[in-house]
């Protein structure tokens, strides 16, 4: 048997929980070859993650226990290694993008330190380590990247913040980089940017890349094969080409079937007046104008999608809306009120009325809490919404609607993945059932099939309660499908607004056309064919 | 709605055992807690029917049989742990003294940790001026000597049992006041408290349910060994004349009276010092036990344990 | 920074004001201390005399007022005991327990950070289990009973030590090992559960993705996300140690404040209590404030 | 040289090195006898009573007055000479009404005048007459006439030593100085420190590290060949308040006293060398009177007299607070607890109550508080002086400060006694000791108290009646 640059035999991989043994994957097989790329495909919860932490030493053990399989790198069972030996291999031989860049970022110390770091770590000196930490950073487009060295994570926006992941990761030309969603929170210029950035390090130094991802587009653009998982089984393997022509299993089909981006765009609602409308919102940071001047009106029912650059001030819109931050100028009125300068008291009364989903679902769930209590809080401060008798059962209908399990409700945060975690966050949002939720790149880690299933659910919610949304997201297919309005921002101001026919069909501004341009397409075949014209142009 | 994607067995999850049950497994998993909880219902046990049971007997007095060595059985059993200097069985007076001893220890704990912690909580997540007055009161409590306090409570209040907690109380306020405070700062940035804003939550609800969870384990490593501290200060405060004055005893007076005997009877201080060390090892494994139980990324420490024990 | 540490200061400048208020009239609510300084026999003239030259025979609004005036001229009075300016007093004794205290505290932290720490990363393994044992019975075993065995053992017995005094570095030795105990049991078991929390955090796993030292992912990377309750704990150890080391200073003849301040107070040597506790009091402030800072520096998210 | 230093470890901290202090044991310990010398002093070695010191030799005068005459060729530690201008300011000194020193309150209701006769004589008129003015002057320390009246740091005197170092808290150095008048001692040098734990002091002086402790604890005396018991003039008692029911009923009174077994504490509690006591200074008092019993045990006789006294309608049952100081002698609180003990087997109720130095002086000393209730307090005298007139007045006259009886008869002796001299004057203080112990049953006399000092080998000392106030290091001399 030829050896491959990496090769995963055979791993199962068990938690312990209070109730009993989660078996997260069972018998996975795979394996990348130099210079080789392979996507990992599949449903939220499968195992993904956690299949790829075991090549790292990563899972804790316990509650976690590797109950077989072995992992082949360099001719060795990185599973019989020392503690030492493995060490050596982390970061400089292999390295990872975490799924969850702000929980994996140390919030105490700034990202230039940390990136520098993982260079000297493995025996770099300060000097080169600062001076590469400097190029790794302007490479993945983080501006003013010399300040943005001496910055702490949570002074970056969810896309930044995936970025340093990346540059962290790079730092040391690894031989093999396992990628856990790496583009989730980016646009998708800077998806573009960040993948052709993987393919030239491949062509420089030959790495394996092995890329955890939902979104057929980025599996399109850059994988040669793919195996795709289902409830911790690897349920089919192949070429990326073939995989996509003709999917064998059941769950591939329904994956490739599920890609957004194919319905009719909706019609825009007829014009009302707007339940909130918003002026002239300023926001500084420092000398830093994360929002400047941002205004827009929203209609009952209405889906707003807020498109644009990582690190536009989206997030730093929805936080302010909410009054988690304050403005520094500017209004929102709520149905005539404006919500910047409401006493807290009335503040309180409003609540209900606005939620969110937040970018970052892993910070924003108590890990105190079990998923019962997570979303049943909604009704302990709410206590007109649902009397405490039906708590369960509604609970249990919520976890279904976003396609989890009932019996999920008494497990903790720390013990779903990354897309479970937005699904129980998403379910919270809805428990309120509120008039304006504004979704912080909220199905962005979801698998496609998920994703329409909860995409369904929303327009659902929306047509039959008139909830109204703000949809922040970067997946324009998933904009296309949902939107009724999309609005483009860049750099803190609106640079386009408009219905999404009218922006998708004849974008006006330069920005906002680039950004369509550089949508992937789920068919290889397509892909390929605009690699080959890229390359065409530029040569 | 369509069909929800399939769940499979992969994370299909029995149903979980009864929380008390679980409870007991966990307890049953640390061996040491266990033992440490044993060891605290019976200094409970003692403190509730000590004094009934052996009050005579630790006050008789025998100046014939003054500091009686230990383990000289043919005393008698009562006589074990030896004799003080007026030749009362030490055994007796440790049992008899536990139930001052606790509730002064308990008292002044408790009290200082419920008001610290409070007053914590508001500096740390009321506006900046409400929090900025409590830290500057916390200040002047912490640099005003617990002694003049004594005195001063002594002079002003007379000398009894709930004035000892009370200056016991106030001294121990400002190293909750501040943990609690420090914790509140960085755990209020944390996004889930931020989600918790969103939905509506009071202050109050917040400050109780999402932010008092994670700072009361260090709350409860603190207090549990100011259970020591106290017993201890308490000896002092008597030397003032203020609080449990003899024949009344605690294991902190016995301590002190019998520190003037230490280098030729080291029992006398040694038996009451020993119960409090053990009081508080007890308390603190039980404390470290709870951590680990009520910290759900924790807790599979002890589940695993109970099964592998099994 | 600048301007909070101004608008601290003068924070800060109001409590130790109230503190005065405080001190001075509490304090003189526990008796007069003209029968304590006379003997017994001392006659009549005598008293009168002595109540005379302290001023004790004001109203106490007008001591009040007397005192406050002098004390902005930095002048903070005669000591009775001592027939001296109480602050001379109390800045010779001070020195002393700074000393002390800014010793066993930095041994306390660094021991004690390392040991918690430690028994943290394998919670339930061999060093957790003793390390625990022995900073529990630490943290909870009587001071003089420690400080007797020590001077019985090492310097009667042994003859390695002095027993007491201050005269050269070994006599440091046993007050500090003494001194040092207590703090760090209970700093050991602070750190140890602030570490079980952040040692299994998420950054943590990228740091063993990066392949760091499992030494600097403990002390370098979830320490410090530890530290939080870990300073204030220390900052509270060392306040009270600033307030002097009683059991120490009394065993070892160590000329500490502590004592003078006990003295002074059961004495009824007002002027020396309200120096001391004006002395002990900036100092703690000062402490305070350099943990808030240490907060500010150690966790940038709170800082604003 | 060096080794004839020596390093002393004291108790008490001394706060102030002021001469007209040093009747306070604490600085008296360290300076008197050493730094500064007196006109006389008590011998308290043998019994030659009091001895000539600056004075070469005194005489009453007709008048009353009496005469010093000043020893020659002395000089003071600055070099200035000693004459009869020293003596005067240095009396001036202690009663000028700008300092409090401790040394006037033996002078109380005294005035005295000092007047220079000459460079070697001088003259003191009391009044009224003071029949034993050479006892008193033994305690006032001798200055230079250019010492000012506030109070000073350094102190300056004619004594074999001088003060060579003093860093406060750590230590006092006393040097030998080499032009002293008189024989030169032993001891070149002596160093002073404190430490206020008994078991330290010990362990000081076996691990060598200081020559003598002069006081130590009854439980660390266990070593015969340095450790030294010695009657220490302090006298444990209780002082009742005859002005409040029931302890104003005499045989309450009687009966306290009859209900405490005293024998039981001697060599448990109390030292096996201390002695039970029958006045409230010690046996080696002028006038004592020897024929004055200890009370003897009987609990049953106590309990019948009283019942006898319930019978006549006295409020026996009324709860008697005892209040002893805390750390006031060694095993106190054990001591107190006993005596409770004893006192409710007797019939009586007792609470007992520990307090703290200031708290004990509110109910020790007059005025008392009006709403004193019954009580008893326990406490210790100290009498040093080999005089009773240093106690008399104060504990038994009716308007003694520390007073609990009124009675004309003591009142009258007192007045009588101290103005008494030779026999008369014995006589006198021995009716006084049998009165107010036999017939009033005034207080309830417990022990005199028996102190340890601890000597390293290689030092030729023995601690006396004196030791708890004085240590001269001129009686200090080196074995071998
Ligand atoms: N500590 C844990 N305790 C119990 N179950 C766990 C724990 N960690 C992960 N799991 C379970 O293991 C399964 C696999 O998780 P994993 O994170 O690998 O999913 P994933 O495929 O990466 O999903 P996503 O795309 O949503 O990130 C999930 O069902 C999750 O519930
Ligand atoms: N606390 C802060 N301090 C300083 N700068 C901040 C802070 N929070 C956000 N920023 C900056 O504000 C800008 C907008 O951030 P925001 O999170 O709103 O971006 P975003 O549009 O949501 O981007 P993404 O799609 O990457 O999540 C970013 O450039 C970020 O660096
Ligand atoms: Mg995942
Ligand atoms: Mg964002």
């Amino acid at each position: 048997m030829p050896d491959h640059l990496l090769e995963v035999r055979n791993l199962s991989v068990e938690f312990h929980t209070a109730a009993g043994v989660v078996k997260a994957v069972r018998n996975v097989s795979w394996h990348v070859d130099r210079g080789e790329t392979l996507a990992i495909l599949g449903e939220s919860g499968s195992g993904k993650s956690v299949s790829t932490a075991a090549i790292l030493d990563l899972i804790d053990m316990p509650p976690g226990r590797i109950t077989s399989g072995e992992i082949r790198f360099d001719g060795r069972d990185l599973l019989r290694l020392g503690a030492a030996e493995r060490r050596d291999i982390n970061g400089r031989r292999i390295a990872m993008i975490f799924q969850d860049p702000l929980s994996h970022l140390n919030p105490v110390y700034t990202v230039g330190w940390q990136i520098v770091e993982t260079m000297t770590a493995h025996g770099q000196s300060r000097a080169r380590a600062q001076a590469e930490a400097l190029r790794l950073v302007t490479r993945v487009g983080i501006p003013d990247p010399a300040a943005a060295l001496r910055k702490y994570p949570h002074e970056f926006s969810g896309g930044q913040r995936q970025r340093l992941m990346i540059a962290m990761a790079l730092a040391m030309k690894p031989d093999v980089l396992i990628a856990d969603e790496p583009t989730t929170a980016l646009d998708v210029t800077v998806q573009a940017e960040v993948l052709a950035l993987l393919k030239e390090l491949q062509r420089e130094t030959g790495m394996g890349v092995v890329i955890i991802t939902h979104d057929l587009g980025v599996v399109a653009e850059i994988a040669d094969r793919v195996v795709v998982m289902n409830s911790g089984e690897i349920v089919e393997a192949g070429n990326t080409r073939e995989v996509y022509r003709s999917p064998q299993h059941p769950y591939t089909r329904k994956l490739i079937g599920a890609a957004p981006g194919k319905g009719d765009m909706p019609e825009p609602l007829p014009r009302a007046e707007p339940v909130l409308k918003v002026r002239d919102v300023v926001k500084t940071y420092g000398t830093f104008a994360a929002l400047a001047g941002v205004g827009f009106d929203l209609m009952p029912g209405e889906t707003l999608a807020v498109v644009g650059e990582s690190g536009s001030g989206k997030s730093t819109l929805a936080r302010i809306l909410l009054r988690l931050d304050e403005p520094d100028a500017g209004e929102a009125l709520w149905k005539g009120r404006d919500l910047f300068r409401l006493p807290p008291a009335e503040l309180f009364a409003l609540r209900r009325d606005l939620q969110m989903v937040f970018q970052d679902p892993t910070q924003s769930l108590n890990p105190r809490m079990t998923v019962f209590q997570l979303i049943s809080e909604a009704w302990a401060i709410h206590p007109e919404i649902l009397p405490k008798a039906r708590w369960r059962a509604r609970v249990a209908e919520l976890l279904a609607q976003v396609g989890l399990k009932p019996e999920h409700a008494s497990r903790y945060p720390h013990q779903f993945s990354g897309g479970q975690r937005q699904r129980i966050a998403i379910a919270r949002a809805l428990a309120l059932e509120p008039e304006l939720i504004i979704c912080d790149e909220a199905v962005s880690a979801l698998d496609v099939s998920v994703q329409a299933q909860v995409i369904e659910l929303l327009t659902k919610l929306r047509r039959e309660m008139g909830i109204a949304f703000i949809f922040i997201a970067h997946d324009l297919p998933v904009v296309r499908d949902f939107a009724d309005h999309v609005m483009v921002m860049q750099k803190g101001r609106v640079v386009e607004y408009g219905t999404v026919r009218q922006v998708f069909e004849a974008p006006r501004e330069p920005y906002t056309q680039a950004l369509l341009a550089a949508g992937l397409d789920p068919d290889p075949e397509v892909q390929a064919a605009r690699r080959a014209e890229r390359v065409a142009i530029r040569a | 709605m369509s069909t929800a994607p399939a769940m499979t067995d992969g994370t299909a999850l029995p149903n979980e055992p009864s929380a008390p049950r679980r409870f007991l497994r966990m307890l049953w998993a640390d061996k040491f807690a266990l033992a440490a909880l044993l060891f605290l219902l019976l200094v409970v046990l003692m403190a509730v029917i000590g004094p009934a049971l052996l009050g005579e007997v630790a006050q008789k007095q025998n100046l014939r049989g003054r500091n009686a060595p230990p383990f000289e059985w043919d005393r008698g059993w009562l006589w074990w742990m030896g004799a003080d200097s007026l030749g009362r069985p030490l055994f007796a007076r440790i049992i008899v003294a536990a139930r001052n001893t606790m509730t002064v220890a308990a008292g002044a704990v408790l009290a200082s940790a419920l008001i610290g912690t409070t007053l914590g909580l508001i500096a740390g997540y009321a506006s900046r001026r409400v929090g900025e007055a409590i830290m500057r009161l916390a200040d002047v409590i912490m640099s005003f000597p617990s002694l003049l306090l004594a005195v001063i409570v002594l002079y002003i209040l007379g000398p009894s049992v709930t004035n000892v907690i009370l200056v016991l109380a106030i001294t121990r306020i400002p190293v909750y006041l501040r943990t609690t405070r420090a914790e509140v700062l960085e755990i209020r940035e944390r996004m889930f408290v931020s989600a918790a804003r969103v939905m509506g939550a009071s202050s109050r609800r917040i400050v109780l349910r999402h932010i008092l969870p994670v700072v009361l384990p260090t709350l409860m490593t603190i207090a549990t060994l100011d259970f020591a501290y106290v017993m201890l200060a308490e000896s002092a405060l008597s030397f003032l004349g203020i609080g449990i004055q003899p024949p009344e005893i605690t294991w902190g007076l016995m301590i002190a009276q019998g520190k003037e005997h230490l280098t030729r009877a080291w029992w006398l201080s040694f038996w009451p010092g020993l119960a409090i060390i053990l009081t508080t090892l007890s308390l603190n494994l039980l404390s470290n036990w709870m951590r680990i139980a009520l910290d759900p990324t924790q807790r599979w420490r002890l589940e695993m344990r109970g099964r592998t024990d099994a | 920074m600048l301007t909070f540490i101004r608008k601290r200061s003068v924070a800060s400048l109001v409590s130790l004001v109230g503190l005065i208020v405080l001190v001075f009239f509490l304090s003189r609510l526990t008796g007069d201390p003209t029968d304590l300084y006379l003997p017994i026999d001392a006659t009549d003239e005598m008293r009168a005399q002595f109540r005379d030259i302290y001023g004790l025979d004001d109203p106490l609004i007008v001591q009040f007022g007397r005192y406050v005036g002098d004390l902005v001229q930095l002048d903070f009075g005669e000591s009775i005991r001592k027939a001296r300016p109480a602050i001379d007093v109390v800045l010779e004794a001070f020195v002393w327990t700074l000393q002390l205290a800014l010793i066993t505290m930095a041994l306390v932290t660094v021991a004690a950070v390392v040991v918690g720490s430690l028994a943290a990363f394998r919670v339930g393994g061999f060093f957790d289990r003793v390390s625990g044992i022995v900073s529990l019975v630490a943290a909870s075993a009587p001071d003089f009973w420690i400080a007797i065995v020590a001077i019985v053992v090492f310097a009667v017995g042994l003859g390695w030590l002095p027993t007491s005094g201050t005269g050269t570095v070994w006599h440091w030795i046993l007050p500090i090992a003494v001194l040092f105990i207590r703090p760090f049991g209970l700093i050991v078991q602070v750190v140890r559960g602030s570490m079980i929390s952040t040692l299994s955090s998420a950054y943590v796993k990228t740091a063993r993705a990066k392949g760091v030292r499992t030494r600097s992912i403990i002390f370098v990377h979830a320490l410090r996300n530890a530290m939080l309750p870990v300073i204030t704990v220390i900052g509270d150890q060392a306040a009270s140690l600033l307030n002097g080391a009683v059991v120490i200073e009394t065993i070892f003849g160590f000329p500490g404040v502590g004592k003078l301040m006990i003295d002074s107070i059961l004495q009824r040597d007002f002027t020396v209590v309200l120096a001391s506790i004006i002395v002990t009091a900036l100092a703690i402030f000062v402490m305070n404030l350099l943990i808030d800072l240490a907060y500010a520096a150690l966790d940038p998210r709170i800082r604003n | 040289q060096d080794d004839k230093a020596v390093t002393i470890v004291l108790n008490e901290e001394v706060d102030v090195m002021e001469p007209c202090m040093a009747t306070r044991s604490n600085i008296g310990r360290v300076i008197l006898g050493n730094v500064n010398e007196t006109l006389t002093e008590l011998d308290v070695r043998g019994d030659q009573g009091l001895m000539p010191r600056l004075a070469e030799s005194w005489e009453q005068m007709e008048d009353g007055s009496w005469r010093f005459n000043l020893r020659q060729g002395v000089t003071f530690s600055d070099g200035s000479t000693f004459d009869a201008q020293d003596v005067k300011h240095s009396f001036d000194r202690v009663f000028d009404p700008t300092i409090t020193c401790e040394s006037a309150r033996y002078f109380g209701g005294m005035t005295v005048t000092a007047t220079v006769v000459d460079d070697r004589t001088i003259d003191f008129v009391v009044d009224p007459v003071q029949p034993i003015l050479p006892l008193l002057v033994s305690l006032i320390t001798i200055v230079p006439a250019e010492t000012p009246v506030e109070f000073v740091r350094e102190p300056v005197g004619t004594g074999p030593y001088a003060v060579t170092e003093w860093s406060p808290g750590q230590q006092i150095v006393l040097t030998r100085r080499d032009d002293y008048w008189g024989e030169a001692p032993e001891v070149s040098q002596a160093t002073y420190v404190v430490r206020t734990d008994p078991a330290v002091r010990a362990a000081m002086v076996e691990a060598g590290e200081a020559d003598i402790a002069p006081t130590i604890s009854q439980d660390d005396a266990t070593n015969p060949a340095t450790d030294f018991p010695y009657l220490n003039s302090e006298t444990v008692y209780f002082r009742l308040d005859a002005s409040q029911a029931p302890v104003s009923d005499l045989r309450v009174r009687q009966a306290l006293n009859m209900a405490i077994d005293r024998e039981a504490f001697i060599g448990t509690l109390v030292p096996q060398d201390a002695l039970l006591a029958t006045a409230i200074y010690p046996p080696t008092t002028q006038g004592w009177n020897a024929d004055v019993p200890v009370p003897a045990y009987d609990p049953e006789g106590a309990r019948a007299l009283l019942e006898e006294a319930r019978a006549d309608g006295v409020a026996v049952d009324t709860p008697i607070t005892i209040m002893a100081r805390t750390a006031n002698f060694p095993n106190v609180t054990e001591v107190m607890e006993a005596i409770q003990q004893m006192l409710q087997e007797a019939g009586f109720t007792v609470e007992l109550q520990m307090v703290e130095v200031a708290e004990h002086e509110v109910y020790y000393s007059k005025p008392y508080p009006t709403d004193r209730g019954a009580y008893i307090i326990a406490a210790m005298h100290d009498n040093r002086m080999g005089d009773p007139s240093f106690s008399a007045y104060f504990k038994y006259h009716s308007e003694g400060r520390q007073s609990g009886i009124a009675d004309p008869k003591v009142d009258d002796l007192i007045t009588r006694a101290s103005a008494a001299t030779g026999e008369e004057r014995n006589q006198l203080w021995s009716e006084l000791q049998a009165y107010v112990h036999d017939e009033l049953s005034a207080d309830v006399l417990l022990f005199h108290m028996v102190g340890f000092a601890r000597v390293a080998e290689r030092i030729d000392w023995t601690p006396t009646i004196a030791t708890n106030s004085q240590l001269q290091l001129s009686e200090i001399g080196f074995k071998q």
